[in-house]
């Protein structure tokens, strides 16, 4: 049977018959780029977070260190209006083609498509990450100094986990962001599921027919994190209720412990 | 050891501390007294550095910590502090608050830590709730935490805020004959207190702040037994008809 | 990865500088879209001769591929087909990326700044597509386009210089590709768009309700100069070798080759089957 | 002199000098899209938030009141994942084009457009929203219910401000999102900067001089927004400080207010 | 006017409140000590429904509100609490703090809100930081705060959790002068407390819980004067021994 006499659905199914490989190829290349672009993102957002939240301590700071910040921060800053601030697309053909023509930089396709989404995401976590940090109780901050604990400790052990688990849903959107944002990186060759859809559209000029099986891809793997990412949340919060320590039973522990030498541990 | 002088501290306009002068040796216990809104906390939070002094110099052992080359850190590792509003570590259970700052600042062995923080969680009756989030406690619970956690980093000084304020009468004698335990092995302590029983009965020095100033300092005997100063008479009158 | 594109520079005028070499055999590299029937198309077999898409498990095949074929055989090349969005097939040869660019660019005289073009490897005619049911079904010639709603493809002399040639027209922004023309003639968006006589056939079979209006050789059709429909292959500007290659490989098909290729990429387009 | 001896800079002022009308429509229309779209989102975003926030009361509410609140939240729950979990892209496909053709429903481009982008702006703010709520001290919302208040009086008047603040830098990044995300909208006709930027491109073969270009002016725009959303944060900070009240004042105070009938009331 | 009949409540497995039965009338005002954890908070939540009673019945004018029709915030609106940490609305001003209640929930005229706002934290002497934000007060400035902003909706039954706490003898002394002129009015009144020397002064009735149960409950002189259980003897110990 030619495509046109199909209706809609034999079409869907046609398609899938035909390009359900590509199709499927297609997702793994953008789960793929997605998921480890996110996570590397996630670190440079809360290292960048961080580092732009240290306080200046005017009368503490020598010149030299409080220049040092001050240059980092501008770094910082610039870096995260920079990405954040020019599309995607743009920076990528920048990156691929134009190191390549300018200063005969060569990336490769991959290392560039990862470079580009994570420095992306990184900008914008950064944002997130101070939005999640100013929400953060300041008396735990405070807590935190009290014992004696430096910016960095307080915020590794202290602040930060409990950024982290009010930003969880942005970190969310921005994995969900990228899922579908990994489709600009068609401008360097990255075969990602929007391409596969866009060629088969091309192939076949059945624009809706592909375009409703690629929303459906979409959608399912948007779904599975979105779940994913609250089952995370749902751990972060922990049991609403703890059982009380059996008093007689620490003594016993506290001898455990001495003798296997710190098996069971904390902090 | 803690040598405070001209202390002046301002929010704004709104100057808080003025001029506050005074002296602690090691194993004094010096209890604050005064009203609420007097700046006896912000006192406190300034010779922790968490305020930056306005003015004047705070000397720890003979240097002067407002001073920029001090390691603020190291020194408020040395200097331990129960806030009046316990500021525990949300996202840690009753344990591991206790154990993270001996950990982390103090370097101890992680089973070293576990073992006195259990120590001192069952000082104050806490020891049962060792797996318990901070928000699943009662405010006396927490309190009693917060003291706990300032104990096991083992400072040479304790900045106590109201430490018993949220605490019965029982757990108040508890708490404070730990206290006085403490005093006992050396460790120095200042104490903002309502609980004046605990001013006049543990302390070695009490010091009368009114509206940011020292109003009268001495003996707990000078301040309960022969207050010079009106203000220091008018605000123990409550305290000397009712319960003396 | 991409295959050791160590040493893939910019110094095009240089002998086969922008050419790799596996083995003993060069390799060109030829940017398209692989998503514009029947010039290229992906497709998930090698079926009738299509050729591996780069860092892909998919084939791309149609009329450019079938040129960049003989291109490749004839100079001695092995073909490397990258498969590459429509915005960065420009910068792609620009930067040397990759060698040239065979993907039914037009060539103007504008464009003839920043890239060199070789001579014509197709001669497009320009038709018109309507809806079957629609007012303008009956049109005899472009005067009955009068007032109509258009569009075309964007960087097109369809759309640059054919649409402005219908009376009190109301051009609509040019579309990014064809499928999305398509979908904005099928929808009722626009009355009318013009394209070529390859992509019309192809839509028509796609969309059944479309009708397919050729004017050539009427008085009232599109006034197109020959030059401005020629579509050609686009080459880092001075990689002279390799254009004089292209051109001297151009030099020995006529129109008649081309169109018989082109009538072979359509019958073997996925459409088709 | 011909474009192809002109060097890069030279270039760019010849693109300009052309097409820059072109450029500046081109940013109005997108900044015009991504503000309007915006502030929508925000909105669409704070009311999802808020009703997904509503907690399910299994004693209290009948089991009419709890039925509906279900549906309401999967509703909503499906509306966020459906928009943020496809590309804007072919929504906008679907809405302007498939509505037409299967609905005979003919939006207008910029309906269309205003429509696209603020329910998917709003799709992820509610999720952003969502995050700013459970960073709000729990104490806050029950304080208010302490004085009687219901939930959306206490979400309105308590939680909300303080949700508002600490997502602050959510919205700055929502926004600068818009600004670009908008290219999209050119498959429906909208002739954003993106699209200028490539009828430039696809014209001249130029790419890297109009890109250079597009991205002074998306760098602009973003550091314009993000510089305003920046001082909007000063000003909720409010003051350091604030001014002990002359005692003695209030009493006059109170007369004049009296008399003016509620001249500089509050709350 | 305020029954609680077999009231119940565990997190978990953890019960913490074990079969409650107590009844309140009309102007009186009742004390409620305890050991630090023994349940007092959880029970002024659960009267107020901010916890959910796992049992039991609390009676409100012979309504039993846990009843699922009855309305929560309206039943709120009448019975005002003041909490342990105090709870302010940090993105508003002391003055708002006390408005806002008033206008949104009793529906009362700005300048009428704003007017008895005034006039109650002029009672607790916190006039002149009608400005300041809740993160710029000292804990005894936010606690009398607290009392002004539930005192400003003018509720029928009035709980208190530790109201005094933080503050000073003085300030205690005016706030509990406050507390008895209410209590003249007819305010009925559930304090928790860790003063016995306003259970025993000012209170109509006192209970005392120990661990989850109410242990032993009557008037300040039975409970003050012969305490018939032994843990209420115990508990009442240190405070006898010291302070009467
Ligand atoms: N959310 C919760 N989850 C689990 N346990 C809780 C929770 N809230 C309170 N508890 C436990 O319930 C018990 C009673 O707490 P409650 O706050 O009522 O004590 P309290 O009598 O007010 O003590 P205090 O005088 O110290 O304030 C405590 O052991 C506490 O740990
Ligand atoms: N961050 C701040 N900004 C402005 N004013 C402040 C700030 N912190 C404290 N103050 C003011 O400083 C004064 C002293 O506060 P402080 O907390 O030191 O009082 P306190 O003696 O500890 O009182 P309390 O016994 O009530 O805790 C108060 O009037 C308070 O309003
Ligand atoms: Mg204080
Ligand atoms: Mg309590």
């Amino acid at each position: 049977m030619s495509i046109s006499n199909m209706n809609f659905l034999e079409r869907i199914l046609y398609l899938l018959q035909r390009y359900g490989v590509s199709y499927l190829k297609g997702a793994g290349t953008t789960l793929a780029i997605a998921l480890v672009s996110t996570a590397i993102g996630c670190l440079i957002g809360f290292v960048v977070g961080v580092v732009q939240t240290i306080p200046v301590d005017k009368k503490r700071d020598s010149a030299a260190k409080r220049g040092l910040l001050r240059v980092v921060k501008m770094i910082l800053k610039a870096y995260v209006e920079l990405f954040r601030g020019t599309p995607m697309i743009v920076q990528a053909v920048f990156i691929y083609y134009g190191l390549s023509q300018m200063f005969q930089i060569q990336l490769g396709m991959w290392s560039a498509a990862f470079l580009v989404v994570s420095i992306n995401t990184g900008a914008y976590m950064a944002e997130s990450v101070r939005g999640g940090i100013i929400s953060v109780d300041p008396g735990q901050m405070e807590g935190a100094k009290a014992i004696g604990m430096t910016h960095v400790q307080a915020m590794k052990n202290v602040i930060l986990p409990q950024a982290i688990r009010n930003i969880m849903p942005q970190i969310g959107n921005n994995l969900i962001i990228n899922i579908k944002d990994t489709s600009v990186l068609s401008v360097i060759s990255i075969v990602d599921l929007f391409f596969v859809h866009k060629s088969v559209a091309g192939a076949l000029y059945t624009y809706f027919e592909s375009a409703t099986i690629v929303m459906a891809i979409y959608l399912t793997m948007t779904l599975v994190t979105s779940r994913l990412l609250l089952l995370v949340e749902k751990k972060m919060d922990g049991d609403a209720n703890y059982e009380l320590v059996d008093t007689m039973d620490i003594g016993n522990q506290l001898r455990t412990i001495r003798e296997n030498d710190g098996e069971g541990r904390r902090g | 050891m803690l040598q405070v002088s001209h202390l002046q501290k301002s929010f704004g306009n709104h100057a808080v501390l003025n001029d506050i002068d005074f002296e602690v040796c090691k194993g004094d216990v010096v209890s604050i007294i005064g009203a609420s809104g007097s700046g006896k906390s912000t006192m406190l939070r300034c010779i922790n550095l968490l305020e930056e002094p306005g003015g004047g110099a705070i000397l720890f052992h003979g240097q002067d910590i407002t001073d920029p080359k001090v390691n603020v850190p190291a020194y408020r590792a040395k200097v331990g502090m129960v806030f009046q509003n316990f500021n525990l570590f949300n996202n840690m259970t009753v344990l591991e608050n206790c154990i993270v700052g001996q950990v982390k600042v103090a370097k101890k062995k992680p089973e070293e830590a576990r073992e006195s923080a259990i120590r001192y969680l069952r000082q104050v009756g806490m020891e049962p709730f060792l797996n318990a989030k901070p928000r699943q406690l009662s405010g006396g619970q927490k309190q009693r935490v917060a003291i706990a956690r300032a104990l096991a980093m083992e400072p040479e000084v304790l900045l106590f805020d109201e430490p018993t304020s949220a605490l019965d009468p029982q757990m108040v004698g508890e708490v404070l004959s730990v206290m006085e335990d403490l005093a006992k092995q050396g460790l120095t302590m200042l104490v903002v207190t309502h609980e004046m029983a605990f001013a006049r009965d543990v302390s070695t020095h009490v010091i009368y702040m009114s509206e940011g100033v020292i109003e009268e300092e001495g003996t707990p005997e000078q301040i309960f037994g022969a207050p010079k100063s009106d203000k220091t008479k008018e605000f123990l009158a409550r305290f000397r008809n009712t319960s003396i | 990865e991409e295959p050791a594109a160590a040493d893939t520079k910019t110094e095009a005028a240089e002998d086969t500088a922008s050419a790799d070499t596996t083995g003993d055999k060069k390799v060109l590299k030829v940017a398209m879209e692989c998503g514009y029937a029947p010039y290229n198309w992906t497709q998930p077999d090698d079926s009738n001769g299509a050729v591996p898409i780069n860092d892909s498990s998919d084939y791309a095949y149609g009329y450019d591929v079938m040129m960049a074929k003989k291109i490749a055989d004839e100079l001695g090349y092995e073909l490397q087909i990258v498969k590459l969005d429509w915005d960065s097939l420009v910068p792609a040869v620009q930067s040397g990326t990759v060698d040239c660019v065979i993907a039914g660019q037009s060539i103007t005289s504008e464009r003839l700044e920043m890239v060199d073009f070789s001579n014509p490897y197709y001669y497009a005619s320009v038709v018109s597509l309507v809806k079957q049911d629609g007012p303008l079904a009956d049109a005899k010639g472009i005067s009955d386009f009068e007032g109509a709603t258009c569009t075309s493809q964007l960087g097109t002399i369809w759309y640059d210089v054919c649409l402005p040639q219908i009376k009190d027209a109301n051009i609509q922004p040019a579309q990014e590709s064809a499928p999305a023309m398509l979908v904005a003639l099928e929808s009722g968006r626009t009355d009318l768009v013009v394209t070529d006589m390859p992509t019309a056939k192809a839509a028509c079979v796609a969309y059944p309700d479309l009708k397919l209006l050729d004017f050539t050789d009427t008085d009232d059709d599109f006034a197109v100069s020959d030059e401005e429909i020629n579509i050609g292959i686009s080459v880092q500007k001075g990689n002279t070798e390799l254009l004089d290659g292209i051109n001297s490989v151009l030099a020995t098909m006529t129109v008649d080759d081309f169109n018989s290729m082109m009538d072979e990429a359509i019958s073997v387009q996925p459409l088709s089957e």
